[in-house]
């Protein structure tokens, strides 16, 4: 049986890959694939600790289904002002979004 | 003890090391299925020809071999000694990725179809979602097909193929979710032995239409051919394919076509049920063989007598109607489950014919019911539309009742 | 059976911990989005096996359909429309040395919580054999006591966010 | 789910009915159109400072839906709590022993948690039998008087706020929720005090009975606050009826006033509290201007609600008071004497005032705080269940007065309008002719608001006339018999006439339990018994002075010789009529529930036993009081005093009715006296010498000497003297001073220009900070973690 702290390393490092892609990706659609990974971290994470800690109480598989369902609604949001953006502006780097400067 | 059934404890006590056994015996186990349905399709080939042929009032394949049986072998040979072509500017790996998950998507099913009472890849839990699952595989192939080989038409019958699949899923997970009900579980193999007593057909026909139709529409075959529109698009996302990874294509359609056929057996018609299926297990396949053909034939005749819908139209069919009436179907199965439960028609012994006639019978006025809601609106709408067309002077003809 | 002194699921945890931080890499490095989408899809399967040795596999099942089969393709699709596969000239801000640092800095902290479990959480090595199945989990999303009030809030979340998605990118008719 | 058969849970529902009839009044139905101010058939209330600009006045249907809603809320008030008081009362035959009770955790303060409920005991058992009656009586009451009034429809949305807040007071199972209703009530009564704002008298009288109130409050809130801390819990079972939390609370010393213990303090603040809103003596000044309000509200405040809930609040709170002292065996402790002494000389002072006043409402009130002062006296020498009873019956026959009193300014300024109809020509006409005679008139009586439009009279027609002065009144007995009956029903009742009114018992309780403590020669049972009889005397001389005044003999004005409801047809008279029948009859047998079981005759009929009432009530306490033994002495006195105050007072108006413009009596027999009293000792005047022209005064003192003489000065003299330095220092000062001043400018002005930047307006800069901070706060947990763990 593979101990707890693997699946949280994993996760962390997934969390750690994801929120490197948010924060360096100039393309919009890139940050959102990051948000992505780093949900399913969380995710990851939440399986993980209901195996381990608490296999039948179903809080944790319960709450990793509410995150797929944000993650979805997210997804459809995020790129659906992604595409509108693009419409907008021509462009989908992050950087060119910037109107809320000094 | 036979080596048929229980083939890890037979080498076991032939002396060899248990884990070794287990594994040769899932290895075998593995590769019979993974096998089967591409050996199954060389036939198919052949079957859907001869049968489009006779619709079409012509012979069919009759040169090589008897009626023509070996017509498929020579067309792998053809397209074996065909070139692979890999145009230019294309996507390398996801191009050559995508046949394979193509295959692969049709394959993962059959891991979980219970081929006899004993026999079967492996009898997951959630298996019917299993289903859905592995079909959306199939879509992210074609998705990779179309946009790897870097052809506008390519991706053009990409983005439609995409559009249709996701669409039709939802009437799809929709209609297979009745016989989980009637079943109570998600087990493949719990469905199939739930239907002892009254295969779900009978309970439930409109799902069973409900998924023949969205499953015909995720083959991607007439009336739903908008994917490979000879006519429009130069054969779709797969134009750039050629050689055996055309040929991964083909044999994954064909292949999708068949295993429509064992679903629609497996979760409507009792799969490997049958007289002794218990006591000769390899009885039990043939009679989900048999019965995943009937199905089979019963789609190769839509494709050859019905046209090709406009993409428009396709997408209202389902969303205006698929959808809604799936939905319905839905909710109302299981209020009438819910009463049948209340009232106590539930049969006390499920696998007893005659117990399960006023289950059946409920259900199946349930499905009337919302089967002639649906008509009647459609009706309604038809003649609405009908009327506006009239004062706008124009031929009523133009109007589909099936639609908007 | 065991291989190398490898039981079958550390074997394949392997292998999925490989899906899962190859395919991240390859989201954080790609040169092409449509590429990057393949790569997350890979990452998400390898999440998915996941799950299925964590015996959850309605959830494996579930990430698979909504992240393969629906999250996966609408990236793929708004590469396209937005045609973000072109224009990659250069991938990364200019923070990226930055955020290389502070991530870092996150990864190690997080794997020093992880290994050295500072807030006295003890990481069992061994896992209960007795486990919830998917049916006590469609009762507990549906059971009053349980979860039955998120269950429709998110059911209206999804609601809303369909309708806001087509609200928000439908062509607008005076354009 | 709440369970509504459960009679712990019903309850709360008392005060639910009249706040959601606020609430839908206020937001629903509260529908009023802009009308011309001159517009006298839609705007009835004609005020000069109206002229030329539009009102808003209440439109038919929102005047009905609003009666309706509001009617409605009431009487389900009404209806839940007698059922819960019936339920209360006979409780599988043994009363008063149980207590339903039901609350749930409000707000957790650190380690304890407030917990909001509900609590019925007899107490409040019996305050839920007056003041939904009460405020029910009231409110069909003012359907009828406010018939002709703009803003009608919020006059009965804060009447149904007061209501709930009222009940809320009364079931409420602690004291945070009890300040809860208080303060609302405050807020109420400042509304409807000054509901005629046109009037400045109005809004003036509005602004000093809340500021009045506020100032004893906050002393109030103090008392809770430190019993709070101290008990961490406000729950009136947990503190008053568990002994150790007293014992405790009896054996702390107080804060800052050493010498005396916690729960004396708490009391004496509590004390105050209630003295503002019961209007004891240092505060009583806001009572009688709260009668610029409509007379219902001031028959709320008076009767129902306000004054009630002050003295309510003091005997809920008794125990604590009595905490280390025993005012039946002549131990006595600081609350106890503060009431006693501020209850006893209360009574006196103001049954001394209402005397020489000639304003119907301002009589009433004075004769209120005086009736205050009786039971506050009481609670003084520990007289629990008579200041109860006297709560009840004062709540009874006050409401009664006020309302009949009410019925006759309504008659007066009908007799007003008619004259000015009419011109002066004084035909004797009948109610029916009179009724006639409405119909025609398109401004007709029908449609006249009340003091506002007396002042609106003045404007166009020359005299002043005032409808609430009895010297204007006379021969009215001829003219409102209903209201004639009642109101001297009530006035018997108030002036304590032996035998066949509420009031007579209650007061009588009250001397008998004075009288038990004045035998074993205890002073203040003394002081109080003296005191109060003394006040009992004036009482029934002043009640019986209105009596007469009022009613009998001629009328002396025009305007009494054509008083009147309007006709028993007229919707007013009959809305206005009902309420006194109704309360007419609680005023003359209420007192019959607590007759003393030893007395002569009586004592055998209606309390065979035991008094039911003071059997009742004492389940209250954990202690029952020793109940007074008969003793002929206070009951002759009460006799005395209300005989012979009573005789006094109708040989003296009554015997020969004064004549028109003929002068008081009383003037020329009390002669000066009489000046200081009619002017309330000059109380109003001292405040204004005490408080506000002192605090002027300072003020001035302070600026012109302490700001203009010395700051200035020292600020010359450093200006003259820096002036010179500075011409000194000036070169110094150009390069250094300026060149840091400006320095430092600029350094901001760099600074800031270079910190914009941070502003990149690009959301992954943010979310990089976002990260990193986030570790920071992750790392400072885990070292804080740390440090916890060793």
């Amino acid at each position: 049986m593979v101990p707890l702290w693997m699946y949280l390393a994993v996760a962390a490092a997934l969390f750690c890959l994801g929120t490197y892609t948010v924060l360096s990706r100039r393309n919009a659609v890139a940050v959102l694939m990051g948000i992505e990974l780093m949900l399913n971290a969380v995710n990851l994470n939440l399986v993980a600790f209901w195996r381990f800690q608490s296999p039948l109480n179903m809080a944790g598989q319960a709450f990793t289904a509410f995150v797929l369902v944000v993650a979805a609604a997210e997804a459809a949001v995020g790129l659906a002002i992604i595409i509108s953006m693009y419409r907008s502006r021509r462009s989908v780097t992050v950087d060119d979004v910037d109107m809320l400067r000094w | 003890m036979d080596c048929i059934n229980q083939l890890a404890q037979c080498l076991n006590q032939g002396g060899m090391d248990s884990g070794l056994a287990q594994f040769i015996s899932i290895f075998l186990g593995v590769v019979l299925v993974a096998t089967f349905p591409l050996l199954v399709t060389i036939l198919l080939i052949w079957v859907e020809r001869k049968f489009a042929a006779r619709i079409q009032d012509r012979i069919g394949p009759n040169r090589v071999g008897p009626f023509g049986l070996l017509q498929p072998i020579a067309d792998v040979v053809k397209l074996l000694s065909k070139e692979n072509i890999t145009p230019a500017g294309a996507d390398k790996p996801i191009y050559n990725l995508a046949p394979p998950f193509m295959v692969a998507a049709v394959l993962l099913v059959w891991a979980v179809i219970p081929l006899t009472p004993y026999h079967f890849g492996v009898d997951l839990e959630i298996g019917a979602l299993y289903v859905i699952t592995v079909a959306s595989i199939g879509t992210l192939a074609v998705m990779m097909a179309g946009w790897a080989s870097n052809n506008k038409y390519a991706l053009l019958g990409a983005f439609r193929v995409v559009a249709q699949l996701i669409s039709y899923e939802v009437p799809l997970a929709m209609a297979v979710l009745i016989p989980v009900m009637l079943a109570g579980s998600m087990s493949l193999q719990d469905i199939v032995k739930a239907q002892y007593g009254m295969w779900f057909v009978f309970a439930a026909p409109l799902s069973a239409i409900l998924f023949f139709i969205s499953s015909q529409a995720e083959t991607g075959r007439a009336p739903f051919d908008l994917l490979e529109a000879e006519s429009e698009l130069v054969a779709g996302f797969n134009i750039e394919y050629s050689g055996m990874k055309f040929a991964m294509f083909f044999a994954g359609e064909f292949m999708h076509v068949f295993t429509n056929g064992v679903l629609m057996a497996v979760l409507f018609t009792g799969g490997w049920i049958g007289p002794f299926a218990e006591q000769a297990p390899l009885l039990g396949l043939i009679y989900l063989l048999g019965k995943a053909s009937v199905w089979y034939m019963i789609s190769l005749w839509v494709r050859n007598s019905v046209p090709r819908l406009r993409i428009d139209q396709m997408m209202d069919f389902n969303w205006k109607f698929l959808v809604p009436m799936s939905i319905l179907n839905v909710l109302v199965i299981a209020f009438l489950l819910q009463v049948i439960k209340q009232v106590g028609l539930t049969p006390i012994d499920p696998n007893n014919f005659i117990q399960n006639l006023p289950q059946t019978v409920v259900l199946l006025l349930g499905n009337v019911f919302v089967g002639y809601i649906m008509l009647s609106w459609v009706r309604s709408k038809g003649r609405q539309a009908r009327a506006a067309d009239e004062a706008k002077k124009m031929p009523a003809a133009a109007v589909h009742a099936v639609g908007d | 059976m065991v291989v190398g002194g490898l039981t079958p699921q550390a074997i394949a945890f392997g292998f999925f911990t490989i899906l899962t931080l190859g395919g991240a890499f390859g989201v954080v490095l790609n040169k092409n989005l449509v590429r990057g989408a393949v790569w997350l899809i890979v990452s998400l399967f390898g999440i998915a096996g996941m799950f299925v040795l964590l015996s959850a596999p309605f959830l494996a099942a579930v990430q698979v359909m909504v992240y393969i089969g629906a999250i996966g393709i609408l990236f793929t699709f708004a590469v396209m429309l937005t045609r973000s596969m072109t224009n990659m000239r250069q991938r990364f801000t200019t923070q990226w040395w930055s955020a290389l640092i502070v991530v870092g800095l996150l990864f190690v902290f997080l794997m020093s919580g992880v290994i050295v479990p500072v807030w006295g959480g003890i990481s069992p090595e061994q896992a209960g054999d007795v486990v919830a199945t998917t049916t006590d989990l469609g009762v507990a999303l549906v059971d009053g006591n349980q979860f039955v009030l998120p269950f429709e809030v998110a059911s209206l979340l999804l609601t809303a966010a369909i309708i806001g998605a087509i609200v928000i990118a439908r062509q607008h008719e005076e354009e | 789910m709440i369970d509504l058969t459960n009679i712990n849970i019903l309850p709360w529902l008392i005060p639910v009915g009249p706040l959601l009839a606020f609430a839908i009044i206020m937001l629903i139905t509260n529908r009023s159109k802009m009308v011309s101010a001159t517009d006298k058939h839609e705007y009835g209330g004609h005020h000069p400072d109206y002229d030329g600009m539009t009102v808003p006045v209440v439109t038919a249907r929102s005047r009905v839906m609003s009666i309706t809603v509001g009617l409605s809320g009431i009487i389900a008030a009404w209806a839940i709590a007698w059922t819960v008081a019936g339920a209360a009362t006979n409780f599988n035959g043994v009363f008063g022993q149980q207590v339903f009770a039901n609350s749930v955790e409000w707000l957790a303060t650190g380690t304890t948690t407030l917990s909001m409920g509900v609590m019925i005991d007899p107490l409040n058992t019996l305050m839920l039998i007056m003041v939904p009656l009460a405020v029910l009586c009231i409110f069909i009451y003012s359907i009828g008087y406010m018939a002709h009034d703009p803003r009608q429809s919020r006059f009965f949305a804060l009447i149904s706020l007061f209501a709930s807040a009222m009940l809320t007071l009364v079931v409420a199972d602690n004291l945070l929720l009890l300040f809860v209703g208080w303060e609302i009530m405050g807020f109420c009564s400042y509304m409807l005090i000054g509901f005629w704002f046109e009037k400045p008298s109005a809004y003036q009288a509005a602004v000093k009975a809340f500021t009045t109130t506020r100032v004893a409050d906050v002393v109030m809130m103090l008392g809770i606050v430190y019993l709070y801390t101290l008990t961490g819990t406000l729950n009136f079972r947990d503190i008053l009826y568990n002994p150790e939390v007293l014992e405790k609370l009896g054996n702390t010393p107080a804060i800052l006033f050493t010498g005396m213990t916690a729960s004396s303090l708490i009391g004496i603040f509590l004390i105050i509290g209630t003295i503002g809103k019961s209007a004891q003596f240092p505060l009583h000044v806001w009572l009688p201007d709260a009668m610029e309000g409509p007379t219902p509200v001031s028959a709320m405040i008076h009767a129902a609600a306000m004054v009630s809930a002050g003295v309510y609040a003091v005997i809920r709170m008794y125990p604590l008071f009595e905490v280390g002292a025993h005012p039946h065996d002549g131990l006595f402790n600081a609350p106890l004497m503060l009431m006693t002494v501020i209850g006893g000389f209360t009574a006196l002072f103001a049954a001394t005032i209402a005397v020489a006043q000639n304003d119907v409402k301002k009589v009433l009130a004075y004769s209120t705080i005086s009736q205050l002062g009786f039971m506050i006296a009481a609670l003084g020498i520990g007289a629990y269940v008579a200041a109860a009873f006297h709560l009840i019956t004062h709540a009874f026959f006050k409401a009664l007065l006020f309302m009949a009193s009410g019925s006759v300014i309504h008659a007066m300024e009908h007799g007003e309008h008619h004259v000015h109809a009419h011109g002066h020509e004084d035909d004797e006409d009948d109610e029916h002719e009179h009724s006639a005679s409405h119909a025609i008139e398109a401004h007709g009586h029908d449609s006249h608001g009340h003091d506002s439009h007396a002042a609106g009279a003045d404007a166009h027609t020359g005299h002043k006339f005032d409808p609430q002065d009895m010297m204007n009144m006379g021969g009215l007995s001829k003219r409102i018999p209903v209201t004639f009956i009642t109101f001297v029903i009530g006035g018997l009742s108030l002036a304590g006439f032996p035998l066949i009114t509420a009031g007579f018992w209650s007061k009588d309780e009250i001397l008998a339990d004075a009288w038990l403590g004045t035998s074993k020669g205890f002073g203040p049972q003394a002081f109080v018994f003296f005191m109060l009889a003394a006040a009992a005397f004036l009482t029934a001389f002043y009640t019986a002075r209105q009596l007469s005044l009022t009613f009998l003999g001629e009328a002396r004005t025009e305007e009494a010789k054509h008083a009147g409801l309007g006709g028993p047809s007229n919707i007013s008279s009959i809305t206005m009529q009902l309420p006194l029948i109704i309360l007419a009859f609680f005023a003359l047998f209420a007192g019959f529930v607590g007759v003393p079981s030893d007395f002569p005759v009586l004592g055998e009929i209606f309390s065979p036993k035991y008094p039911w009432f003071g059997h009742f009530i004492e389940n209250t306490l954990i202690v029952p009081p020793p109940h007074p033994i008969f003793n002929w002495i206070p009951l002759l006195t009460s006799f005395g005093v209300a005989g012979g105050g009573l005789f006094l007072g109708w040989w003296m108006y009554g015997r020969k009715p004064l004549k028109a413009g003929e002068p008081d009596p009383l003037v020329n027999i009390l002669g000066p006296m009489h000046n200081v009293l009619k002017n309330k000792y000059y109380f109003d005047e001292l405040y204004t010498i005490i408080f506000i022209k002192p605090a002027q005064a300072i003020s001035k003192a302070t600026g012109d000497f302490i700001d203009k003489g010395i700051i200035d000065g020292i600020l010359h003299a450093i200006a003259t003297a820096f002036r010179f330095t500075g011409d000194l220092i000036k070169t110094f000062n150009l390069w250094l001073i300026d060149g840091f001043g400006d320095s430092i400018g600029q350094g901001i002005g760099w600074v800031g220009s270079r910190l914009r930047f941070v502003q990149t307006g690009r959301v992954q800069n943010y979310l990089l900070m976002v990260v990193f901070f986030a570790l920071v706060l992750g790392l400072i947990f885990i070292a804080s973690a740390g440090t916890a763990a060793n």
